[in-house]
Protein backbone atom coordinates (compact mmCIF):
# COMPACT_ATOMS: atom_id res chain seq x y z
CA UNK A 1 0.00 0.00 0.00
CA UNK A 2 0.91 3.49 -0.33
CA UNK A 3 1.86 6.08 2.57
CA UNK A 4 3.04 9.55 2.52
CA UNK A 5 6.12 10.61 4.39
CA UNK A 6 6.45 14.32 5.58
CA UNK A 7 9.94 15.98 6.75
CA UNK A 8 10.61 19.44 8.54
CA UNK A 9 13.56 21.24 9.55
CA UNK A 10 16.51 18.61 9.67
CA UNK A 11 14.63 15.57 8.67
CA UNK A 12 13.66 17.69 5.63
CA UNK A 13 17.15 17.87 4.48
CA UNK A 14 17.87 14.55 5.44
CA UNK A 15 14.54 13.06 3.60
CA UNK A 16 13.47 15.62 1.03
CA UNK A 17 10.14 17.57 1.79
CA UNK A 18 7.88 14.93 0.80
CA UNK A 19 7.72 11.31 -1.00
CA UNK A 20 5.46 8.29 -1.32
CA UNK A 21 6.75 5.01 -0.11
CA UNK A 22 4.96 1.49 -0.98
CA UNK A 23 5.12 -0.26 2.37
CA UNK A 24 3.22 -3.94 3.01
CA UNK A 25 0.14 -4.11 3.85
CA UNK A 26 -0.92 -3.07 7.87
CA UNK A 27 2.98 -2.25 8.41
CA UNK A 28 3.14 0.14 11.40
CA UNK A 29 4.91 3.50 11.43
CA UNK A 30 7.54 1.53 13.40
CA UNK A 31 8.06 -0.38 10.19
CA UNK A 32 7.82 2.22 7.84
CA UNK A 33 10.84 4.24 9.99
CA UNK A 34 12.87 1.28 9.85
CA UNK A 35 12.24 1.13 5.63
CA UNK A 36 13.84 4.63 5.78
CA UNK A 37 16.66 4.07 7.84
CA UNK A 38 17.30 1.23 5.46
CA UNK A 39 17.40 3.53 2.37
CA UNK A 40 19.03 6.40 3.88
CA UNK A 41 21.66 6.12 6.86
CA UNK A 42 22.31 9.87 8.18
CA UNK A 43 18.34 9.36 8.47
CA UNK A 44 19.22 6.61 10.90
CA UNK A 45 21.96 8.42 12.32
CA UNK A 46 19.66 11.25 12.89
CA UNK A 47 16.49 9.62 14.58
CA UNK A 48 17.73 6.43 16.15
CA UNK A 49 20.40 6.22 19.11
CA UNK A 50 22.91 3.38 19.04
CA UNK A 51 20.72 0.65 20.54
CA UNK A 52 18.14 1.38 17.85
CA UNK A 53 15.61 3.03 19.66
CA UNK A 54 14.05 6.34 18.54
CA UNK A 55 15.67 9.24 19.92
CA UNK A 56 13.17 11.59 22.10
CA UNK A 57 13.29 14.78 19.92
CA UNK A 58 11.64 12.91 16.41
CA UNK A 59 8.31 14.07 16.85
CA UNK A 60 5.69 12.52 14.64
CA UNK A 61 2.27 13.02 13.19
CA UNK A 62 0.03 10.61 11.43
CA UNK A 63 -2.22 12.59 9.63
CA UNK A 64 -1.62 15.52 11.07
CA UNK A 65 -2.30 13.96 14.82
CA UNK A 66 0.68 14.07 16.81
CA UNK A 67 1.24 10.47 18.23
CA UNK A 68 3.08 9.16 21.14
CA UNK A 69 6.02 7.22 20.31
CA UNK A 70 5.80 4.29 22.92
CA UNK A 71 1.83 3.47 22.53
CA UNK A 72 1.57 4.65 18.27
CA UNK A 73 3.87 3.14 16.43
CA UNK A 74 3.08 -0.22 16.81
CA UNK A 75 -0.19 0.28 15.45
CA UNK A 76 -0.71 -0.51 12.15
CA UNK A 77 -1.31 2.04 8.86
CA UNK A 78 -3.58 2.33 6.83
CA UNK A 79 -3.07 3.14 3.05
CA UNK A 80 -2.83 7.02 2.22
CA UNK A 81 -1.92 7.44 5.73
CA UNK A 82 0.41 10.74 6.14
CA UNK A 83 3.65 10.35 8.72
CA UNK A 84 5.33 13.75 9.58
CA UNK A 85 8.79 13.59 11.08
CA UNK A 86 10.09 16.67 12.62
CA UNK A 87 12.66 18.14 15.50
CA UNK A 88 10.95 19.71 18.11
CA UNK A 89 9.05 23.31 17.41
CA UNK A 90 10.86 26.77 17.27
CA UNK A 91 10.07 27.30 21.14
CA UNK A 92 11.12 30.11 22.75
CA UNK B 1 -7.90 36.18 10.40
CA UNK B 2 -4.87 33.17 10.74
CA UNK B 3 -2.33 33.19 7.91
CA UNK B 4 1.16 31.80 7.20
CA UNK B 5 2.72 33.68 4.35
CA UNK B 6 6.19 33.97 2.70
CA UNK B 7 4.83 37.60 2.35
CA UNK B 8 5.31 40.43 4.71
CA UNK B 9 1.92 41.39 6.07
CA UNK B 10 0.48 44.72 7.60
CA UNK B 11 -0.04 44.89 11.36
CA UNK B 12 -2.21 48.35 10.67
CA UNK B 13 -4.35 46.03 8.83
CA UNK B 14 -4.87 43.44 11.28
CA UNK B 15 -5.57 46.07 14.11
CA UNK B 16 -8.09 47.68 11.49
CA UNK B 17 -9.82 44.43 11.53
CA UNK B 18 -9.57 43.94 15.09
CA UNK B 19 -11.29 47.39 15.97
CA UNK B 20 -14.55 47.42 17.00
CA UNK B 21 -17.09 49.86 19.06
CA UNK B 22 -17.26 47.39 21.77
CA UNK B 23 -13.81 46.71 22.38
CA UNK B 24 -11.89 49.48 24.21
CA UNK B 25 -8.18 47.48 24.33
CA UNK B 26 -6.39 45.71 21.48
CA UNK B 27 -2.99 44.32 22.14
CA UNK B 28 -0.92 43.39 19.65
CA UNK B 29 2.59 41.14 19.99
CA UNK B 30 5.04 41.64 17.08
CA UNK B 31 8.00 39.06 16.78
CA UNK B 32 11.04 40.26 14.75
CA UNK B 33 14.31 38.93 13.12
CA UNK B 34 16.56 39.89 16.54
CA UNK B 35 20.57 40.32 15.29
CA UNK B 36 22.21 37.54 17.45
CA UNK B 37 24.94 37.32 15.33
CA UNK B 38 23.06 35.99 12.24
CA UNK B 39 22.63 36.88 8.72
CA UNK B 40 18.80 35.77 8.05
CA UNK B 41 16.39 32.94 9.56
CA UNK B 42 14.63 30.32 7.74
CA UNK B 43 11.36 29.41 8.94
CA UNK B 44 9.55 26.68 7.85
CA UNK B 45 5.80 25.14 9.25
CA UNK B 46 4.03 21.96 8.46
CA UNK B 47 1.85 24.41 7.01
CA UNK B 48 -1.90 22.66 7.04
CA UNK B 49 -1.41 20.83 10.56
CA UNK B 50 -0.09 24.46 11.16
CA UNK B 51 -3.36 26.26 10.23
CA UNK B 52 -5.37 24.02 12.32
CA UNK B 53 -3.66 24.25 15.43
CA UNK B 54 -3.85 28.15 15.19
CA UNK B 55 -7.36 27.73 14.79
CA UNK B 56 -7.61 25.65 17.97
CA UNK B 57 -5.21 28.35 19.61
CA UNK B 58 -7.42 31.29 18.41
CA UNK B 59 -10.67 29.70 19.39
CA UNK B 60 -9.34 28.57 22.62
CA UNK B 61 -8.22 32.28 23.27
CA UNK B 62 -11.53 33.60 22.12
CA UNK B 63 -13.38 31.84 24.67
CA UNK B 64 -11.53 31.89 27.77
CA UNK B 65 -10.65 35.51 27.66
CA UNK B 66 -13.84 36.75 25.80
CA UNK B 67 -11.54 38.34 22.68
CA UNK B 68 -13.56 40.24 20.25
CA UNK B 69 -11.10 39.05 17.64
CA UNK B 70 -7.53 37.34 17.57
CA UNK B 71 -5.76 37.63 14.43
CA UNK B 72 -2.41 35.76 13.86
CA UNK B 73 0.09 36.15 11.01
CA UNK B 74 3.24 33.97 10.69
CA UNK B 75 5.70 34.09 7.93
CA UNK B 76 8.04 31.15 6.69
CA UNK B 77 11.02 31.60 4.08
CA UNK B 78 13.88 33.46 4.49
CA UNK B 79 13.88 36.40 6.59
CA UNK B 80 16.65 39.04 7.25
CA UNK B 81 17.40 40.99 10.83
CA UNK B 82 14.64 43.44 11.56
CA UNK B 83 12.00 41.80 9.60
CA UNK B 84 8.42 40.89 10.69
CA UNK B 85 8.11 36.78 11.51
CA UNK B 86 4.89 36.71 13.47
CA UNK B 87 1.82 39.11 14.39
CA UNK B 88 -1.16 38.63 16.83
CA UNK B 89 -3.88 41.26 17.44
CA UNK B 90 -6.37 40.83 20.38
CA UNK B 91 -9.35 43.49 21.09
CA UNK B 92 -11.43 43.07 24.51
CA UNK B 93 -13.74 45.01 25.70
CA UNK B 94 -11.02 45.42 28.82
CA UNK B 95 -6.88 45.42 28.79
CA UNK B 96 -6.80 42.56 31.29
CA UNK B 97 -8.83 40.31 28.55
CA UNK B 98 -6.73 41.92 25.69
CA UNK B 99 -3.15 41.20 27.34
CA UNK B 100 -3.74 37.82 28.53
CA UNK B 101 -5.32 36.80 25.13
CA UNK B 102 -2.43 37.85 23.13
CA UNK B 103 0.18 36.23 26.00
CA UNK B 104 -1.62 33.02 25.34
CA UNK B 105 -1.47 32.62 21.93
CA UNK B 106 1.95 33.39 21.17
CA UNK B 107 2.83 31.27 24.15
CA UNK B 108 0.64 28.02 22.83
CA UNK B 109 2.14 28.77 19.41
CA UNK B 110 5.55 28.51 20.44
CA UNK B 111 4.62 25.09 21.93
CA UNK B 112 2.31 23.52 20.11
CA UNK B 113 2.47 25.12 16.03
CA UNK B 114 4.31 23.11 14.09
CA UNK B 115 6.96 26.11 13.15
CA UNK B 116 11.08 25.66 12.64
CA UNK B 117 13.62 28.26 12.33
CA UNK B 118 17.18 28.13 11.18
CA UNK B 119 19.51 30.43 11.99
CA UNK B 120 22.04 31.63 9.14
CA UNK B 121 25.31 32.66 10.19
CA UNK B 122 28.75 33.84 8.82
CA UNK B 123 30.04 30.38 10.83
CA UNK B 124 26.92 28.16 10.02
CA UNK B 125 23.60 27.47 10.50
CA UNK B 126 21.58 26.04 13.03
CA UNK B 127 18.12 25.02 14.12
CA UNK B 128 16.10 26.58 17.15
CA UNK B 129 15.02 24.02 19.16
CA UNK B 130 14.03 23.50 22.54
CA UNK B 131 16.24 20.88 23.41
CA UNK C 1 8.37 59.90 22.19
CA UNK C 2 6.24 60.97 24.94
CA UNK C 3 3.09 62.28 23.26
CA UNK C 4 -0.49 64.22 24.51
CA UNK C 5 -2.06 65.49 21.47
CA UNK C 6 -5.74 66.97 21.08
CA UNK C 7 -5.04 64.86 16.85
CA UNK C 8 -5.37 61.21 15.95
CA UNK C 9 -1.54 59.35 16.12
CA UNK C 10 -0.33 56.90 13.56
CA UNK C 11 0.55 53.54 15.87
CA UNK C 12 2.72 52.12 13.02
CA UNK C 13 4.65 55.22 12.74
CA UNK C 14 5.34 54.66 16.86
CA UNK C 15 6.23 50.55 15.84
CA UNK C 16 8.28 51.57 13.59
CA UNK C 17 10.27 54.12 16.08
CA UNK C 18 10.40 50.88 17.76
CA UNK C 19 11.92 48.89 15.97
CA UNK C 20 15.34 48.11 16.12
CA UNK C 21 17.89 44.61 15.12
CA UNK C 22 18.00 44.06 18.79
CA UNK C 23 14.66 44.00 19.53
CA UNK C 24 12.92 40.79 19.07
CA UNK C 25 9.77 41.31 20.64
CA UNK C 26 7.02 44.56 20.14
CA UNK C 27 4.05 44.68 22.06
CA UNK C 28 1.31 47.64 21.83
CA UNK C 29 -1.26 48.40 23.55
CA UNK C 30 -4.10 50.21 22.06
CA UNK C 31 -7.27 51.86 24.36
CA UNK C 32 -10.12 53.00 22.15
CA UNK C 33 -13.44 54.38 23.39
CA UNK C 34 -15.73 51.54 23.62
CA UNK C 35 -19.47 52.31 23.04
CA UNK C 36 -21.17 51.40 26.38
CA UNK C 37 -23.91 53.26 25.66
CA UNK C 38 -22.47 56.82 25.16
CA UNK C 39 -22.01 59.46 22.01
CA UNK C 40 -18.39 60.44 22.93
CA UNK C 41 -15.68 60.83 25.13
CA UNK C 42 -13.83 64.17 26.24
CA UNK C 43 -10.52 63.42 28.00
CA UNK C 44 -8.89 66.57 29.67
CA UNK C 45 -5.23 66.89 30.91
CA UNK C 46 -3.02 68.79 32.98
CA UNK C 47 -0.06 68.84 30.61
CA UNK C 48 2.87 69.37 32.01
CA UNK C 49 2.11 67.38 34.97
CA UNK C 50 0.91 64.49 32.90
CA UNK C 51 4.00 65.19 30.78
CA UNK C 52 7.11 65.10 33.33
CA UNK C 53 4.46 62.12 35.11
CA UNK C 54 4.92 59.93 31.53
CA UNK C 55 8.33 60.67 31.16
CA UNK C 56 9.27 58.94 34.96
CA UNK C 57 7.03 56.07 34.19
CA UNK C 58 8.92 55.27 30.76
CA UNK C 59 12.19 55.80 32.41
CA UNK C 60 10.92 53.58 35.07
CA UNK C 61 9.79 50.72 32.28
CA UNK C 62 13.08 51.10 30.27
CA UNK C 63 14.90 50.37 32.50
CA UNK C 64 12.88 47.93 35.05
CA UNK C 65 12.19 45.70 31.59
CA UNK C 66 15.73 46.28 29.48
CA UNK C 67 13.08 47.87 26.61
CA UNK C 68 14.94 49.11 24.07
CA UNK C 69 11.97 52.04 23.12
CA UNK C 70 9.09 52.85 24.77
CA UNK C 71 6.30 54.96 23.00
CA UNK C 72 3.39 56.84 24.43
CA UNK C 73 0.42 58.53 23.03
CA UNK C 74 -2.38 59.88 24.77
CA UNK C 75 -5.32 61.96 23.09
CA UNK C 76 -7.24 64.58 24.76
CA UNK C 77 -10.43 66.59 23.36
CA UNK C 78 -13.40 65.38 22.14
CA UNK C 79 -13.52 61.69 20.91
CA UNK C 80 -15.87 59.07 19.36
CA UNK C 81 -16.99 55.94 19.85
CA UNK C 82 -14.09 53.56 18.39
CA UNK C 83 -11.50 56.38 18.11
CA UNK C 84 -8.06 56.47 20.01
CA UNK C 85 -7.09 57.21 23.29
CA UNK C 86 -4.11 56.06 24.20
CA UNK C 87 -1.45 53.80 22.75
CA UNK C 88 1.90 52.08 24.24
CA UNK C 89 4.47 50.59 21.83
CA UNK C 90 7.24 48.83 23.89
CA UNK C 91 10.31 47.07 22.22
CA UNK C 92 12.65 44.23 24.08
CA UNK C 93 14.74 41.61 23.40
CA UNK C 94 12.18 38.97 24.37
CA UNK C 95 8.40 39.05 24.77
CA UNK C 96 8.42 38.73 28.47
CA UNK C 97 9.94 42.36 28.97
CA UNK C 98 8.33 43.17 26.27
CA UNK C 99 4.78 42.21 27.36
CA UNK C 100 5.41 43.76 30.92
CA UNK C 101 7.09 46.71 30.15
CA UNK C 102 3.76 47.74 28.04
CA UNK C 103 1.75 46.18 30.80
CA UNK C 104 3.64 48.23 33.83
CA UNK C 105 3.48 51.43 31.77
CA UNK C 106 -0.31 51.09 30.83
CA UNK C 107 -1.24 50.33 34.44
CA UNK C 108 0.95 53.33 36.11
CA UNK C 109 -0.87 55.85 33.46
CA UNK C 110 -3.91 54.97 34.95
CA UNK C 111 -2.85 54.97 38.40
CA UNK C 112 -0.31 58.53 38.54
CA UNK C 113 -1.05 60.71 35.48
CA UNK C 114 -3.63 63.30 35.85
CA UNK C 115 -5.98 62.91 33.10
CA UNK C 116 -9.70 62.55 33.18
CA UNK C 117 -12.30 61.17 31.12
CA UNK C 118 -15.92 62.35 30.65
CA UNK C 119 -18.53 60.22 29.14
CA UNK C 120 -21.00 61.90 26.97
CA UNK C 121 -24.38 60.20 26.61
CA UNK C 122 -27.69 60.55 25.29
CA UNK C 123 -29.06 61.24 28.99
CA UNK C 124 -26.25 63.09 30.27
CA UNK C 125 -22.63 63.62 31.04
CA UNK C 126 -20.28 61.76 33.67
CA UNK C 127 -17.12 62.14 34.60
CA UNK C 128 -15.07 58.60 35.32
CA UNK C 129 -13.37 58.23 38.08
CA UNK C 130 -12.33 55.22 40.30
CA UNK C 131 -14.34 56.41 43.00
CA UNK D 1 1.15 87.76 46.44
CA UNK D 2 0.14 86.32 43.44
CA UNK D 3 -0.78 82.49 42.95
CA UNK D 4 -2.20 80.66 40.28
CA UNK D 5 -5.27 78.26 40.72
CA UNK D 6 -5.48 75.53 38.14
CA UNK D 7 -8.44 73.05 38.12
CA UNK D 8 -9.61 69.73 35.85
CA UNK D 9 -12.55 67.93 34.85
CA UNK D 10 -15.63 68.56 37.78
CA UNK D 11 -13.99 71.30 39.27
CA UNK D 12 -12.46 72.81 35.91
CA UNK D 13 -16.17 73.03 35.04
CA UNK D 14 -16.89 74.79 38.67
CA UNK D 15 -14.08 77.02 38.72
CA UNK D 16 -12.71 77.17 34.99
CA UNK D 17 -9.33 76.51 33.76
CA UNK D 18 -7.30 78.69 35.83
CA UNK D 19 -7.10 82.13 37.43
CA UNK D 20 -4.67 84.16 39.63
CA UNK D 21 -5.89 85.36 42.84
CA UNK D 22 -4.09 87.86 45.33
CA UNK D 23 -3.84 86.29 48.36
CA UNK D 24 -2.09 87.56 51.61
CA UNK D 25 1.65 86.99 51.96
CA UNK D 26 2.24 83.53 53.53
CA UNK D 27 -0.91 82.27 53.11
CA UNK D 28 -1.24 78.58 53.40
CA UNK D 29 -3.28 76.46 50.44
CA UNK D 30 -5.71 75.87 53.09
CA UNK D 31 -6.84 79.17 53.53
CA UNK D 32 -6.63 79.45 49.87
CA UNK D 33 -8.71 76.89 49.11
CA UNK D 34 -11.18 78.56 51.91
CA UNK D 35 -11.23 81.73 49.56
CA UNK D 36 -12.24 80.20 46.90
CA UNK D 37 -15.39 78.31 48.43
CA UNK D 38 -16.20 81.83 49.87
CA UNK D 39 -16.37 82.94 46.10
CA UNK D 40 -17.93 79.82 44.57
CA UNK D 41 -20.64 77.98 46.73
CA UNK D 42 -20.64 75.73 44.25
CA UNK D 43 -17.00 75.27 44.77
CA UNK D 44 -17.92 74.73 48.57
CA UNK D 45 -20.65 72.19 48.06
CA UNK D 46 -17.96 69.93 45.68
CA UNK D 47 -14.65 70.54 47.43
CA UNK D 48 -15.98 70.45 51.32
CA UNK D 49 -18.05 68.15 53.59
CA UNK D 50 -20.81 69.60 56.10
CA UNK D 51 -18.68 69.51 58.78
CA UNK D 52 -15.81 71.98 56.96
CA UNK D 53 -13.36 69.12 55.94
CA UNK D 54 -11.77 68.73 52.11
CA UNK D 55 -13.92 65.62 50.89
CA UNK D 56 -11.32 62.86 50.15
CA UNK D 57 -11.64 62.74 46.25
CA UNK D 58 -10.25 66.64 46.20
CA UNK D 59 -6.74 65.87 44.64
CA UNK D 60 -3.94 68.45 44.80
CA UNK D 61 -0.54 69.60 43.06
CA UNK D 62 1.64 72.62 44.31
CA UNK D 63 4.01 73.16 41.72
CA UNK D 64 3.18 69.74 40.04
CA UNK D 65 3.80 67.71 43.23
CA UNK D 66 1.01 66.01 44.70
CA UNK D 67 0.26 66.58 48.09
CA UNK D 68 -0.58 65.47 51.37
CA UNK D 69 -3.99 66.85 52.26
CA UNK D 70 -3.48 66.55 55.55
CA UNK D 71 0.36 67.34 55.81
CA UNK D 72 0.58 70.08 53.53
CA UNK D 73 -1.98 72.11 53.35
CA UNK D 74 -0.86 74.45 56.71
CA UNK D 75 2.27 74.69 54.39
CA UNK D 76 2.95 78.35 53.59
CA UNK D 77 2.11 79.28 50.09
CA UNK D 78 5.13 81.34 48.21
CA UNK D 79 4.75 84.19 45.34
CA UNK D 80 3.63 82.49 42.20
CA UNK D 81 2.77 79.20 43.54
CA UNK D 82 0.77 77.05 41.34
CA UNK D 83 -2.06 74.95 43.15
CA UNK D 84 -4.39 72.44 40.71
CA UNK D 85 -7.24 70.87 42.00
CA UNK D 86 -9.00 67.93 41.16
CA UNK D 87 -10.77 64.75 41.01
CA UNK D 88 -9.55 61.77 41.16
CA UNK D 89 -7.62 59.89 37.94
CA UNK D 90 -9.49 58.45 35.04
CA UNK D 91 -8.43 54.77 36.24
CA UNK D 92 -9.15 51.55 34.80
Amino acid sequence: MLVKVLAFAGFREILGKERELEIKEAATAKELLAELAQVSPRFKEAAFDESGALRDYVLLMINRKRIDPILDLSRPLQEGDELAIFPPLAGG
Amino acid sequence: MIKITEEDFSLDEMIKRARSKDAGAIVTFLGTVRDDGMERMEAEAFREAAQAELEAIQEEAMSRFHLMAAEIVHRTGSLAVGESIVAIVCSAGHREEAFSGCRYIIEELKKRVPLWKKEVGRDGERWVGRT
